[in-house]
C-alpha cells in the first residue's frame, strides 16, 4: 500500500516538475484516446452549403483498429466504418454491403466532413514521427498551457510541415492544435473545450476541427459518452461484426 | 500666226555609254497653216526633234514655246491637257486602239476632254467624211488595212482641230500608192481646212510635197527650203 | 543541225529576253519555294506531335507483363531476375533501355492532393530514353539521393509545394495494401502538355520498389532504337526473344491515333501538292503563252529561213525545261538558305494560335523537309513548266511562217 | 468610267486566251480552297457534331463555379423562366437534365471508382447519342428505376454480367453516404476510354433521391439545330440562364477545339500558299499583258490620256476578270462540295476501324457554309487587286515616247 502510494507521489511530482515535450503529449494524447476507447459521439459537420449531425458508436484500439456505427439519422443508421492498419471498408446498411475504399477514394471526404477517409487511416503517432519540442507557455481560452513545437521527423509520411500544440497545464490536456504546411501557412487548427467527466477520467468533450483554407468548413465532435482502456474483443473489428445488421 | 517656236534647242541622250548629242542649236518656228517637213537621214534627230516639238519628250537646253507660253515650266498633267487638246498625233505603227472600233477610236480623245456625246458622234462623222471613209466607222483596227488605219488615225487626229498635227513617219509602213493618197488627203486638209501640219520622214513623197522642208543632218538644221 | 545547237539556241533565247524569263522563273521560285516550306511546316508540326510523345516517355518500345495493357494493376510486374533489360540491350539498333516502375497513386501536401502515375526510373537510363531531364525548370533531374520526385509545374501549384517541399505518396502493394512515403521535390518539369505536368511524377525507382515491396521487379521496360523506322522489325525480334509472357509493342501502336494523323498527313500532301502544281501549271501556261505571242515574228523568220515545225516545238520546250530547271535548283537553294537556319531556331508560332501548346506540338515549330518532296520537286517542277509550255508551243507551230513575220 | 469599263471590257476580250486563262487559274484557285476549307469546316462539323452529340452536347448550362469545381455543391434548380426560355428558342431542338457525380461501384470484391450520370432516359435521346452507342444489353426507360447502364470496360473489371446487381456508393448534396442496390441492363461503347471504363447512367429521379438533391440538376444539356446558331442561341441564353454559365462545347471539350485548331492551322497555311502561288500568276500575267501593251498604252499617252485613267483601265479588267473567275470557281466548288454532302467521303479498312475504335466517324464530309464562300472569294479579290499594283505601277512610271517605242 505504502509502495503504491509512494509510487503515485513519485508519478505527481514527475508530472509537475520535470516533463519533458514527449511526455506532455503522450499524456495529452493518451487522455484523449486511451490505448483502446468506446463512446459515442456526436459529428456536426458545417459547411457553406448544408450542416448535418451524424450520432456515431465507436470502437477504438489506438491508432491501430477503429469500427464507427452510425446511429443516426435514420437514412444513415447502421452504416459502418472499420478501420484495420491502413485500409478501410465500409457497410452500407442499406444495400448490406461491403465496400473496401479504393485508394483513388481515400481522398473522398469521410461522411461529408471535414476529413478525408484518408486522415481517418493515416492518423499517426506523433511520438513516432515527430521531432516534440517545448517551445513556452501560452495562454489559450483562458487556460494556462505549455505551446509544443511538432516537427515532422525526415522520412516521416506526413503532409504537415508543423504542428502546434497547447496543453493545459492543469490538466494536461489539449486545448489547440494548428496545422501547418511547409511554407508555415496555417492550413487548419482544432480546438478542443468543454471538459468532462467520463469514466472516472475528464477530458474535453467537444473537438472542432476550422478550415483555415476553405472559409466555414467546421467539423465538430461531441463526445456524449466514452469509456476509456476497456478490454475490446478483437472480434469486434472482423467483417462478420461489420455485417452484423444491428 | 505663230504656233511652236524653239529656241536654241540641245538634247544629248545620256542612256548610252557615250552621250549622243541628238539636237544642237535648234531654232525654228512653226506657223499656222504650216505644212513643214523635218526631213534627213535615220539618225539625223528628226523623230526627237518631232517629240520635243510634240511636247512627249523634254530639251536638255533651250526653250519651247507652245502659243507662246514656255511648255518647259508645264507640269506632266497639263503636258497631257496641252497634247490632248491642241496636238494631234499621227505615228508610224501602234496607231490605234485596237478594242476600239475606228469611230470609237476618233471619239476617244474627245471624250477624255468630256465633250457631250451627240456632239462626239457629230464630230467623229465629220472627220471619217473627211477621209472619205466613212465605211470603216465600226471597223475595228485588225479588220483595216494599213492605210485604213492611218486615215483612221489622220481622223482622230484632226477630230479635235488642233493647233497642230505632229506625223511622225506615217508613211513608213504603207506602200507607195496608199501612201501617196494618205498624202494627199493631209494636204487637201491643209489647203482647205488650214491645219497645221508637221511631219517627220525621210520619204521621197512627203519631201515632195512638203511647203517648209527642214533638212537635219548630225542634229543640225543643214537647210531651210520655203516652196 | 545537231541537238547542241537546239540547246545553244534555247540557251542563248533565255538570256536574250531577261526579264521574260525572270518572270517565269520567278513563278517556279515561288511554287518550289511554297511546296517545300508548306511540307517542311507540316512535317515538323507532325513529327513533333509523335517526337515530343515519344520523348515524354512512350519511347520506341514498350514492353509489358501480358495483360498489363487491358489492366494496369501493380501486380502484373516484370521479375528483376529476368534480366531482359541486358538482352535487350545485346540487341543491335537498340540505344537504350529503362526500367520503370509504374503505378497509379495519390500524392498530397498540406494543402490538397491528387491522383497522378507515378515513375519509378533510375536516373542514369532513364536520361537517354525520355527527355524529362531536360525539361526540368526549377531545381534538378534525379540524381539518385533517396526519396526525390520531379513533379510538374502545374501539378506543383496545385499542390502548393515548391522546390525542397515534401509530398506524401500513398500507392497499394501488389497485394491492395495501401503504403505511405515522403518524397522531397527536387526538381519542377515543364513540358509541353499541360495535361502531362498535372499528371506525372517521377522518382528514383529503388525508392519506389521498396515502398511497394517489388524488390528488383518493374513494370515496363522502354526502349528507344538507333532509327524510329527500326522499331517494327525490333519489336518481332524481341517478341521471339521475350516469348508469349510479355506484350511487345511499338509507339506506333501505343499513340495509333497520332501516328494515323501523320501518315494521313502525309497521304494528303500529295493531294495539296497536286492542287499547287495544277495552280503552278496555269502560271506557266499563261506566262508562256505569251512569251510565245510576242515571239510569233521571229518563229516567222526561223521557220521561213528552213527550221522545221518538230524543231521549233522542242527548241520552246527546251527553253522551258531549263527554265524550270534553274528555277527549281534556284527554288531550292533559297529554300534551303531560309529553311535551315529556322529548322535549328524553329518559328515561333505562339502569335498564331495558343493551341499549339496544348496539343503536344509546341509553340516552336522546327520545320522537317522530307527528301521524298525535295525529289519530288525537283522531278515534277520541270516537267510542269514543260507541260506548260506545250499547248503555247502547239500554237506556235501552227503559224504560218509569213503570216507570222508580219505580225507585230 | 464608262469609258475605262467599255475600255476594260473590251481588252479582256480581245485576248481571249490569256484572259481565259486567267479566269481559269483564278477558278482553279477558288474552286481548290473553297473544296478543301469545304472539306475541312465539313469534317470539323462531323466531328464536332459526332464528338458532342455523344455526351457534352452543344450547349449547357451550369452553375457558375461547377466548371471551376464539379461537386454537386454547384448545382442548381433550373427555374420556370429558363425552362419556357428554352422550350421556345426556335434554334433548340432539345435539353435534357442532367447530374454528375463522382462514386465508387462494387460488386463484391470488386470496387472502382465511377463517373456517375443522372438522365431523362427519353429526353436524352433527343439531346445526346449516349443511349445509341448501347453495346449490348438494352436501355432502361424510366428515370426512377434502379436500373442502369455502364461502360463495357467497367463491366468488364467488375467481372459481372448483364442482369447482374451492383452497388453504387456515392456522397449526397448534404454530406451522407447515399448508397443503393441496381441492376445493370446494359453496356455502352462509345470510344472515348473514360466513359468506357468508368461511365454510368443512372436514372436522373433515382439519382436524385439517392443524393438529396430533390430538383437539382449539374447541367442542362442543349442540342441544336445547327452548329452555327452557336454563338447566337448562348448569347441568346445568357440573360436567362441569369447567374449560371452557359458553356458551349469547345469550353467543354476544349482538347476537341485544340485539336480542330491545329488541323485549321495547316489548312490555312495551305490556303496562304495556294493563294500565294495564284498571285504570283496574277501579278505576272497582268506584268505581261501591262507590258505587252507599252506601245499602244504609250499612244494613248501621247494623245493626252492621263496615267491615272490607264491604271484604273487595267485594275478594272482585273476586277471583270477576278469577278468572273470568282463566278466559275465558286459554282464549281459548290458543286464538288454539294456533291460530297451528299457522298461523304467513307474510309475503309484499318483506319476507318481505328476510327470508329476511337469514337470517330470514318468518313470526311464537306460544307456549303455560306461565309466561306464569301471569304474566299473576298480574299481572292484582294490578292487579285494587290497583284495588279506592281504592274500598274510600272504603267504609272510609263512615259509616252518610252512606251512608243518599247520593244
Amino acid at each position: 500500500m505504502i509502495l503504491k502510494l509512494s509510487f503515485i507521489i513519485f508519478f505527481l511530482n514527475a508530472s509537475s516538475l520535470a516533463q519533458t515535450a514527449e511526455e506532455i503529449i503522450t499524456k495529452a494524447e493518451n487522455a484523449i484516446k486511451g490505448k483502446t476507447a468506446k463512446g459515442f459521439v456526436s459529428m456536426t459537420v458545417k459547411t457553406p452549403d448544408y450542416e448535418r449531425t451524424l450520432k456515431m458508436e465507436n470502437w477504438w484500439i489506438g491508432n491501430e483498429k477503429a469500427l464507427i456505427v452510425i446511429k443516426s439519422p435514420k437514412k444513415e443508421a447502421g452504416n459502418k466504418t472499420l478501420k484495420i492498419g491502413n485500409e478501410m471498408w465500409n457497410y452500407l446498411r442499406n444495400t448490406g454491403t461491403t465496400i473496401k475504399i479504393p485508394p483513388s477514394m481515400m481522398l473522398q471526404s469521410w461522411n461529408g466532413s471535414d476529413f478525408t477517409n484518408d486522415d481517418l487511416v493515416r492518423e499517426s503517432n506523433l511520438n513516432e514521427d515527430y521531432f516534440i519540442r517545448l517551445i513556452g507557455s501560452e495562454a489559450v481560452e483562458g487556460n494556462n498551457c505549455w505551446k509544443i513545437e511538432l516537427t515532422p521527423k525526415p522520412d516521416a509520411p506526413v503532409v504537415w510541415g508543423k504542428l502546434e500544440y497547447w496543453v493545459s497545464k492543469q490538466e494536461i490536456l489539449p486545448v489547440r492544435v494548428n496545422y501547418y504546411d511547409e511554407n508555415s501557412k496555417l492550413v487548419r487548427h482544432m480546438l478542443f473545450s468543454e471538459n468532462k467527466k467520463f469514466s472516472g477520467r475528464i477530458i474535453p468533450s467537444r473537438w472542432m476541427m476550422i478550415n483555415d483554407l476553405k472559409k466555414d468548413h467546421i467539423t465538430s465532435f461531441i463526445l456524449e459518452d466514452m469509456a476509456f482502456d476497456v478490454v475490446i474483443s478483437d472480434n469486434i473489428f472482423s467483417f462478420r461484426e461489420l455485417e452484423r445488421g444491428d | 500666226m505663230e504656233i511652236i517656236r524653239s529656241e536654241n534647242l540641245d538634247k544629248i541622250y545620256k542612256d548610252n555609254w557615250v552621250p549622243v548629242q541628238a539636237l544642237k542649236n535648234i531654232n525654228l518656228t512653226v506657223k499656222k497653216g504650216d505644212y513643214m517637213v523635218i526631213a534627213g537621214p535615220s539618225g539625223s534627230g528628226k523623230t526627237t526633234l518631232l517629240n520635243l516639238l510634240g511636247a512627249l519628250d523634254k530639251p536638255t537646253s533651250g526653250k519651247i514655246f507652245f502659243e507662246g507660253a514656255d511648255i518647259s515650266k508645264k507640269t506632266v498633267k497639263e503636258l497631257s491637257g496641252l497634247r490632248l487638246n491642241k496636238l494631234g498625233f499621227i505615228f508610224q505603227a501602234y496607231n490605234l486602239i485596237p478594242v476600239l472600233s475606228a469611230i470609237e477610236n476618233i471619239e476617244f480623245s474627245l471624250m477624255l476632254l468630256g465633250k457631250p456625246e451627240a456632239l462626239r458622234r457629230k464630230l467623229s462623222l465629220n472627220a471619217l467624211r473627211d477621209l472619205g471613209i466613212e465605211e470603216l466607222a465600226n471597223k475595228r483596227p485588225n479588220e483595216m488595212s494599213g492605210g485604213q488605219q492611218q486615215r483612221v488615225a489622220v481622223a482622230r487626229a484632226i477630230v479635235n482641230d488642233p493647233s497642230v498635227v505632229l506625223a511622225d513617219e506615217p508613211t513608213a509602213n504603207l506602200d507607195t500608192a496608199t501612201g501617196s493618197n494618205l498624202l494627199d488627203l493631209m494636204d487637201e486638209m491643209n489647203r482647205s481646212k488650214n491645219i497645221t501640219f508637221l511631219f517627220s520622214s525621210h520619204d521621197p513623197q512627203v519631201i515632195e510635197r512638203a511647203r517648209i522642208l527642214i533638212r537635219l543632218r548630225d542634229g543640225q538644221i543643214e537647210s531651210v527650203q520655203t516652196k | 543541225m545537231t541537238k547542241n545547237l537546239l540547246i545553244n539556241l534555247a540557251w542563248r533565247n533565255i538570256w536574250r529576253n531577261k526579264r521574260r524569263s525572270a518572270v517565269v522563273l520567278s513563278s517556279i521560285i515561288v511554287g518550289v519555294a511554297a511546296t517545300i516550306s508548306m511540307d517542311g511546316l507540316t512535317n515538323g508540326m507532325t513529327y513533333q506531335m509523335l517526337f515530343n510523345q515519344i520523348n515524354l516517355g512512350t519511347s520506341h518500345i514498350q514492353i509489358h507483363k501480358t495483360g498489363y495493357t487491358d489492366n494496369r494493376l501493380v501486380k502484373n510486374f516484370i521479375q528483376g531476375e529476368l534480366q531482359l533489360k541486358a538482352d535487350i540491350l545485346r540487341l543491335p539498333g537498340v540505344k537504350a533501355v529503362s526500367e520503370r516502375v509504374v503505378t497509379f497513386g495519390l500524392v498530397s501536401s498540406a494543402e490538397s492532393s491528387a491522383g497522378i502515375y507515378v515513375y519509378g526510373v533510375d536516373h542514369k537510363a532513364e536520361k537517354r530514353v525520355s527527355a524529362i531531364s531536360g525539361l526540368i525548370k526549377e531545381g534538378n533531374y534525379l540524381s539518385g539521393a533517396e526519396r526525390e520526385v520531379v513533379v510538374g509545374y502545374e501539378l506543383a501549384n496545385k499542390l502548393n509545394a515548391g522546390l525542397g517541399n515534401k509530398i506524401i505518396l500513398m500507392a497499394n502493394d501488389p497485394s491492395g495494401k495501401i503504403h505511405s512515403d515522403v518524397f522531397r521535390i527536387s526538381g519542377l518539369f515543364e513540358s509541353f502538355s499541360s495535361g502531362f505536368d498535372k499528371s506525372y511524377i517521377f522518382v528514383n525507382s529503388d525508392d519506389l520498389q521498396n515502398m511497394l515491396g517489388l524488390g528488383n521487379s518493374y513494370h515496363e521496360l522502354a526502349i528507344i532504337v538507333a532509327e524510329p523506322s527500326l522499331a517494327e522489325s525490333l519489336k518481332s525480334e524481341i517478341r521471339s526473344a521475350v516469348g508469349s509472357d510479355f506484350e511487345v509493342k511499338t509507339y506506333r501502336d501505343i499513340l495509333p491515333i497520332l501516328v494515323m494523323q501523320i501518315d494521313l498527313s502525309r497521304e494528303s500532301m500529295w493531294i495539296v501538292n497536286m492542287i499547287i502544281g495544277i495552280a503552278l501549271v496555269f502560271g506557266i501556261i499563261n506566262v508562256m503563252l505569251m512569251t510565245v505571242i510576242e515571239r510569233i515574228r521571229e518563229f516567222g523568220v526561223l521557220m521561213a529561213i528552213g527550221f522545221s515545225t518538230g524543231k521549233l516545238f522542242s527548241l520552246i520546250l527546251l527553253e522551258a525545261l531549263i527554265i524550270g530547271l534553274s528555277g527549281t535548283i534556284i527554288g531550292l537553294v533559297i529554300t534551303g538558305l531560309i529553311h535551315i537556319p529556322f529548322s535549328y531556331t524553329g518559328i515561333d508560332f505562339s502569335w498564331f494560335s495558343e493551341g499549339l501548346v496544348s496539343l503536344g506540338v509546341g509553340a516552336v515549330i522546327y520545320p522537317v523537309v522530307s527528301y521524298q518532296t525535295v525529289l519530288l520537286t525537283i522531278i515534277m517542277t520541270p516537267m510542269i513548266a514543260v507541260a506548260g509550255a506545250i499547248y503555247p508551243a502547239i500554237k506556235a507551230i501552227r503559224l504560218q511562217p509569213v503570216a507570222a513575220i508580219r505580225h507585230y | 468610267m464608262n469609258l475605262i469599263m467599255k475600255l476594260a471590257w473590251r481588252n479582256i476580250w480581245r485576248n481571249k486566251r490569256r484572259s481565259a486563262l486567267t479566269m481559269a487559274a483564278i477558278s482553279f484557285a477558288v474552286m481548290a480552297a473553297v473544296s478543301m476549307r469545304g472539306l475541312q469546316i465539313g469534317t470539323y462539323e462531323l466531328n464536332i457534331d459526332n464528338s458532342v452529340s455523344i455526351y457534352s452536347g452543344y450547349i449547357q448550362i451550369q452553375h457558375p463555379d461547377y466548371y471551376a469545381s464539379p461537386s454537386l455543391s454547384h448545382s442548381f434548380n433550373p427555374d420556370k423562366k429558363l425552362i419556357s426560355y428554352i422550350n421556345t428558342n426556335p434554334h433548340i431542338i432539345a435539353f435534357s437534365r442532367r447530374i454528375n457525380a463522382d462514386g465508387l461501384i462494387s460488386s463484391g470484391e470488386n470496387t472502382f471508382g465511377a463517373m456517375l450520370t443522372g438522365i431523362q432516359p427519353d429526353a436524352e435521346l433527343k439531346v445526346t447519342t449516349m443511349l445509341d452507342k448501347v453495346n449490348d444489353g438494352e436501355i432502361f426507360i424510366r428515370p426512377d428505376t434502379y436500373d442502369i447502364l455502364v461502360g463495357y470496360k467497367l463491366l468488364q473489371n467488375l467481372k459481372v454480367r448483364i442482369g447482374d446487381e451492383i452497388i453504387i456508393l456515392a456522397q449526397g448534396l448534404d454530406g451522407s453516404m447515399g448508397n443503393d442496390r441496381f441492376r445493370i441492363t446494359g453496356t455502352i461503347k462509345t470510344g472515348a476510354e473514360e466513359f468506357d471504363a468508368y461511365g454510368v447512367l443512372v436514372g436522373i429521379e433515382t439519382l436524385q433521391e439517392m443524393l438529396y438533391m430533390h430538383n437539382r440538376v449539374t447541367a442542362l444539356t442543349i442540342r441544336l439545330d445547327d452548329v452555327n446558331n452557336l454563338n447566337i442561341v448562348s448569347d441568346e441564353l445568357k440573360p436567362a440562364a441569369g447567374l449560371n454559365s452557359v458553356l458551349t462545347w469547345g469550353n467543354l471539350m476544349p482538347e476537341l477545339r485544340d485539336a480542330i485548331a491545329l488541323d485549321n492551322i495547316s489548312g490555312i497555311l495551305f490556303l496562304l500558299i495556294l493563294f500565294l502561288i495564284v498571285a504570283f500568276g496574277i501579278i505576272n500575267t497582268i506584268l505581261m499583258s501591262v507590258i505587252e501593251r507599252f506601245n499602244e498604252f504609250g499612244v494613248n499617252l501621247a494623245i493626252g490620256m492621263p496615267h491615272y485613267k490607264l491604271v484604273l483601265v487595267v485594275f478594272a479588267e482585273t476586277v471583270l476578270i477576278t469577278i468572273t473567275a470568282l463566278a466559275f470557281g465558286n459554282i464549281l466548288g459548290f458543286a464538288i462540295n454539294y456533291y460530297i454532302v451528299l457522298n461523304p467521303i467513307q474510309f475503309s479498312g484499318d483506319i476507318a476501324n481505328l476510327y470508329l475504335e476511337y469514337g470517330f466517324l470514318p468518313e470526311m464530309r464537306s460544307s456549303l457554309q455560306i461565309s466561306m464562300f464569301i471569304q474566299t472569294s473576298v480574299i481572292t479579290l484582294i490578292i487579285s487587286l494587290l497583284s495588279a499594283i506592281y504592274p500598274c505601277v510600272k504603267l504609272y512610271k510609263l512615259e509616252p515616247l518610252k512606251g512608243i517605242r518599247y520593244t
